[in-house]
């Protein structure tokens, strides 16, 4: 049983070699491992890996895709079966998403400084949004023209949502 | 004597309020919003009212909503924790006339100290140092150029309703005069509902050190000894400590005696705070007066072993201060961080979300002020500090170490913190050495911003946790009368009570 | 200097000297049984090794596994934490033969102050004062009863390698002598693995007064005040404070005096604790010494503002003792509380179990020293104290409001626990002016006995409660194709965020 | 849609009149409620009644069979529909269960003072326990004569596990 798994933006092979119980024989790509591994809370897991301890905690999207704690580390980690194989070669070939503005997390539309049709310069500010009580602007980076803005002010937001869409400026 | 108190407030101050109460046998009311139904302190409280909408200018900005809360209730007197009304004057003056008890001073002490220009020259009167500036408001943008020309910069713009580093801008160059100026009003009328802003010298090298003073309605006034709040990010405090490392003893008395002349001066009642601007050779001007609670009034309360809120209340009932000046010492040493659900490694962005697991720091010398939960969602439309760590030990050196072993102990998933932040700032050696100013964060930010780079060995172990996980879910999830025996093969992973070892 | 140490314990008091571990930069190395592989000391330790069976006299308490897992993990140093091989002569000569540092006293102090019997003569040579009692351990039954009736009913039979309350039995009537010894006896061994018990005249109204030593390798010795325990069941501790609220200035100075001379008798070194037994006179006599850290250490080092642990690992690494006699000072006053797994409507029985659910109680004054969380099934194997929360106030009046509000915050579900005993001895009189024995307990039991009878509100709210989960559970389980309209209806309940209020 | 729940031995009829997001109307008996009731964690509810903050906590055992937790007082509550109704019917008129001796926890058997047939004298100690380093001694309460010994010394025993099973002495 043997998967391809990506830490962050490395991709690994991993298997399971042996199994007792809870201990563990597994290899990393060449690096063989014998862990002690216990679900000790829901996404929680104690391993002990020649006697270290470490605490590790999973917060899953979806099936394959986690976000995976240590002490002071994050990682993005998702298991890749045939299906992510098959999605992944699917996919290459396809051009890269559209370019938006976009914000990390839900706020409000405080300000809109570009209408479409806009030419902006690199670092220009085109929106000015509020969350938690901080504004914050959100410029870009290189000059851009406005093709499209997809909210008004006072509208609120989720997280990662497209608000204007831009368009490369021809030279 | 006051029976009943309705907290005008959310998060972790309404919990630390309630607490307090509690050990004085007093009721605690909890109002909320739409977006805290399901907060900690509408849960901790005796009794909750539902004041509207989520955004705070709809509900706890509403003094009638608050009012009428503390009528339904019964209540017969209100705390206003810090921020919100904490500092309406209107709001004082409102409780007064509705026959309510409020916990904080009078509307002439919070207008007064509230506008910063009156201060001022109030401060000047009572021979309390203040810092050169204006003493108007800038009423239109061409006005604010040549005042700031005047002033010489670099100068600070700050809102006179201000406070906590809102509707403050530092300006350097005289091309950004304009642009710093419409956007402190903008955020002063954002969060104050007030756009007035006033211009400031900008000092060199400052140290943020402020006094907690306890004044009664019998004309008795203390100090409480100094805070150090000059670790600072976009002048907002992160960490504070006291003693200050700075500080000598000199100007320690020489200091708190101006910082309850300076309250005095304006017929202070109850707990408040006189932030002083230092520079490196302890020179200090009065910077403006918090006339409240602050976020970070544990430390005082750890090192001098006195519950201000308990004295608030036995202010608010009229009672004489029984604490005396000259019994009062600082023992030990401690320090406060606050923690922000926020992404360090995304410029500080706010980062709200649901915590999925908590695991709160305890033990020896560490107290912890906090207001989230297990399944929690941190609502985006209040200030995003989720917990106050606070640290006690018989040297500052201890005591970072014991900060270092709390924040190691504190883990909260789900949402990303300033834990790792605050660590790091533990380990600089300008903070070690007790050497730093409100420079501290751009100075050091070699430091701050270092990346630990993983290991293989740490990667593969993050690896292995999510593989295993995965294998558990897949096995969960095979349906029963296919493959009975995979499926207990790992669904029961970690639940066999009798191993073989290796 | 002392690099890595291995805690040769579990629970509560493992987490606990890891915590000042990793404050003064030591790795600390857990160890554990089968039942203890999802222990919170073993995740929190930086190592961690298995050790044995389930039953602690297969694992912590085989001298051989534990040394096998320093050797392993190269620690250099051994915390023996208090219970299993902490007051174990054997375990102390066999570290110092296998060269790793025994966090204690020699086998010497340990032999000495262990066996009770030997312990008195030795106080006796040293002029500190003893219970009335016999000389010798007792071998027969029939000597039992000579004895017995010679030292005069009422008496104690205590175990000579006792501790804790375990192999202790009181004993009134002359019929009950040989059931008591022979209790006594089998608890002993089953405990301790030694069966010896010996005899102690029974003191009147006795208060259980202990006091709190530090001794150096250097000849240096120091106490840190007294421990009230007065507050037993079944000769087990489950609250204590300092100051004892009887205790005047000049007792506690000779007291103290007679502590260190007792210690120093030993050749002590390292942490321990002189227990006397008081009488309502303050006449106090050497009960014993524990030669180790006691459960309820916090509250000295709460009062005194010392980390004991740290002390016992400097003293470990032969530093001479930095604290003075005459610079230690009590400041205010600390409680704390021992929270077991165990049903107080049920007579006590100890109630292992999974937990549900936790809420720790948090805030000003507050020290919560536990070990489980939520999922974590307590062993059935180990004592079944789950946490001490410590409280501290400037007065003994304000710590107990304290502590009823900590306990009024601190929720545990899943098993009963004794948070709700602990909540009604807070407000029992005699508690609450500070008279009280170690007869507490029984002289008040229509305080704690008492139910609060629910009223019809309280039920119908827990009724409803129930009622809403149930039907929220069954909209869940209906299936998708069905009805779909009614499993929305109740599944996301509460889950709206914008809501009509009545 | 009304049903019965039992509070500790005491029926009541439940039956929600009227519901609006998570505000309630709701009558117990013929008393009747206005409550806002959510869950705030899982198995945690916060209600609010009249003002007054509750929180109560639930552990469930099956479906309908709960342990609530209110500040000072814990309930054992079970809904009863018609399912429990008509299980209920037929247990009635059955025999109560069998006479035994048994603990409420898990343990370990350390001494058997009885053997099959013993006649033993109310109060006297049948079996010793030890559970979490305490041992506890289980009394007969009557006169009784001991029908069976279903475990020996060292056994480990579960929480209500019968181990001594007794039968009425013969006047």
């Amino acid at each position: 049983m043997s998967y391809e798994i990506k830490v962050n933006d490395e991709v690994s092979d991993i298997k399971v070699l042996n199994r007792d119980g809870n201990l563990l024989e597994i290899a990393v790509d060449n690096r063989k491992y014998k862990v002690d591994i216990i679900e000790v809370e829901k996404g929680v897991y104690s391993i002990l890996l020649n006697g270290v301890s470490f605490n590790i905690e999973l917060i899953s999207s979806g099936l394959k895709k986690y976000e995976v704690n240590t002490l002071y580390n994050s990682f993005d980690i998702e298991i890749i079966d045939a299906e992510t194989k098959y999605m992944n070669s699917r996919k290459s070939g396809e051009d890269e998403d559209a370019d938006y503005i976009s914000t990390p997390m839900p706020g409000k539309i405080v300000k809109i400084l570009v209408k479409e049709g806009d030419l902006v310069k690199g670092g220009e500010t085109v929106v000015i949004v509020s969350a938690m009580k901080m504004e914050s602007e959100y410029k870009v980076v290189n000059d851009r023209i406005i093709k499209q803005v997809l909210v008004k002010e006072g509208d609120n937001i989720e997280g990662n949502q497209p608000i204007i869409m831009l368009g490369e400026v021809e030279e | 004597m006051i029976k009943k108190i309705l907290i005008a407030n959310r998060g972790e101050i309404a919990i630390r309020v309630m607490r307090s109460c509690r050990e004085m046998g007093i009721k605690s009311v909890a109002v909320f919003s739409e977006a805290d139904r399901t907060s900690m302190h509408v849960r901790f409280a005796d009794e909750a009212y539902f004041i509207g909408p989520a955004v705070a200018a709809e509900s706890y900005l509403v003094i009638d909503n608050i009012i009428d809360a503390a009528k339904k209730s019964g209540a017969d007197a209100i705390h206003p924790g810090y921020g919100f009304l904490s500092e309406n004057a209107e709001f004082s003056d409102r409780c007064k006339k509705e026959g309510i008890i409020f916990i904080g001073p009078s509307s002439y002490a919070i207008n007064t100290m509230g506008d910063k220009i009156t201060a001022r020259k109030k401060m000047q009167t009572a021979s309390v140092p203040v810092v050169p500036g204006t003493t108007k408001p800038i009423s239109n943008l061409k006005e604010a150029i040549k005042t700031v020309k005047e002033v010489g910069l670099p100068v600070m713009i700050k809102a006179s309703a201000g406070g906590g580093g809102k509707g403050m801008r530092m300006v350097e160059k005289e091309e950004d005069i304009v642009s710093s100026v419409t956007a402190a009003k903008s955020e002063a009328m954002a969060s104050f509902g007030n756009d007035e802003v006033y211009v400031e010298k900008y000092i060199n090298s400052p140290h943020h050190i402020e006094f907690q003073i306890l004044c009664d309605n019998h004309g008795n006034g203390i100090h409480l000894f100094e805070r150090e709040c000059s670790v600072q990010r976009r002048h907002q405090k992160i960490v504070e400590e006291t003693p200050s490392p700075i500080m000598t003893d000199e100007v320690r008395e020489e200091m708190g005696k101006h910082a309850v002349a300076a309250a005095m001066a304006v017929n202070y009642s109850g707990a408040g705070t006189i932030e002083f601007i230092v520079d490196d050779n302890l020179n200090y001007y009065f910077l403006e007066m918090n006339t409240r609670l602050q976020v970070e009034h544990p430390i005082t309360e750890r090192v001098v072993g006195v519950d201000l809120v308990k004295e608030q209340i036995r202010i608010a009932n009229n009672l004489p201060l029984e604490l005396k000046q000259e019994n009062l010492t600082q023992n030990g040493h401690a320090i406060e961080v606050r923690i922000y659900a926020e992404d360090p490694d995304n410029n500080f962005m706010p980062n709200p979300g649901t915590i999925k697991h908590i695991t709160e720091p305890l033990g020896l010398g560490v107290r912890h002020d906090g207001y989230v939960y297990e399944g929690y969602e941190i609502p985006m439309y209040y200030d995003p500090m989720i917990s106050k760590l606070i640290v006690w030990a018989p040297s500052r050196e201890e005591a970072i170490d014991r900060m270092k072993r709390a924040l190691y102990a504190y883990k909260i998933t789900g949402i990303k913190t300033s834990i790792p932040f605050l660590h790091k700032i533990m380990d600089v050696p300008d903070f070690k050495n007790g050497r730093y100013n409100t420079h501290f964060i751009q100075d050091n930010a070699k430091y701050l911003n270092k990346k630990v780079e993983p290991n293989n060995k740490i990667k593969d172990v993050a690896a292995i946790a999510a593989f295993v996980n995965y294998l558990s879910t897949l096995d969960e999830n095979v349906n029963d009368s296919s493959a009975t025996a995979l499926k207990s093969n790992w669904k029961n992973f970690g639940r066999k009570k009798s191993l073989n070892r290796f």
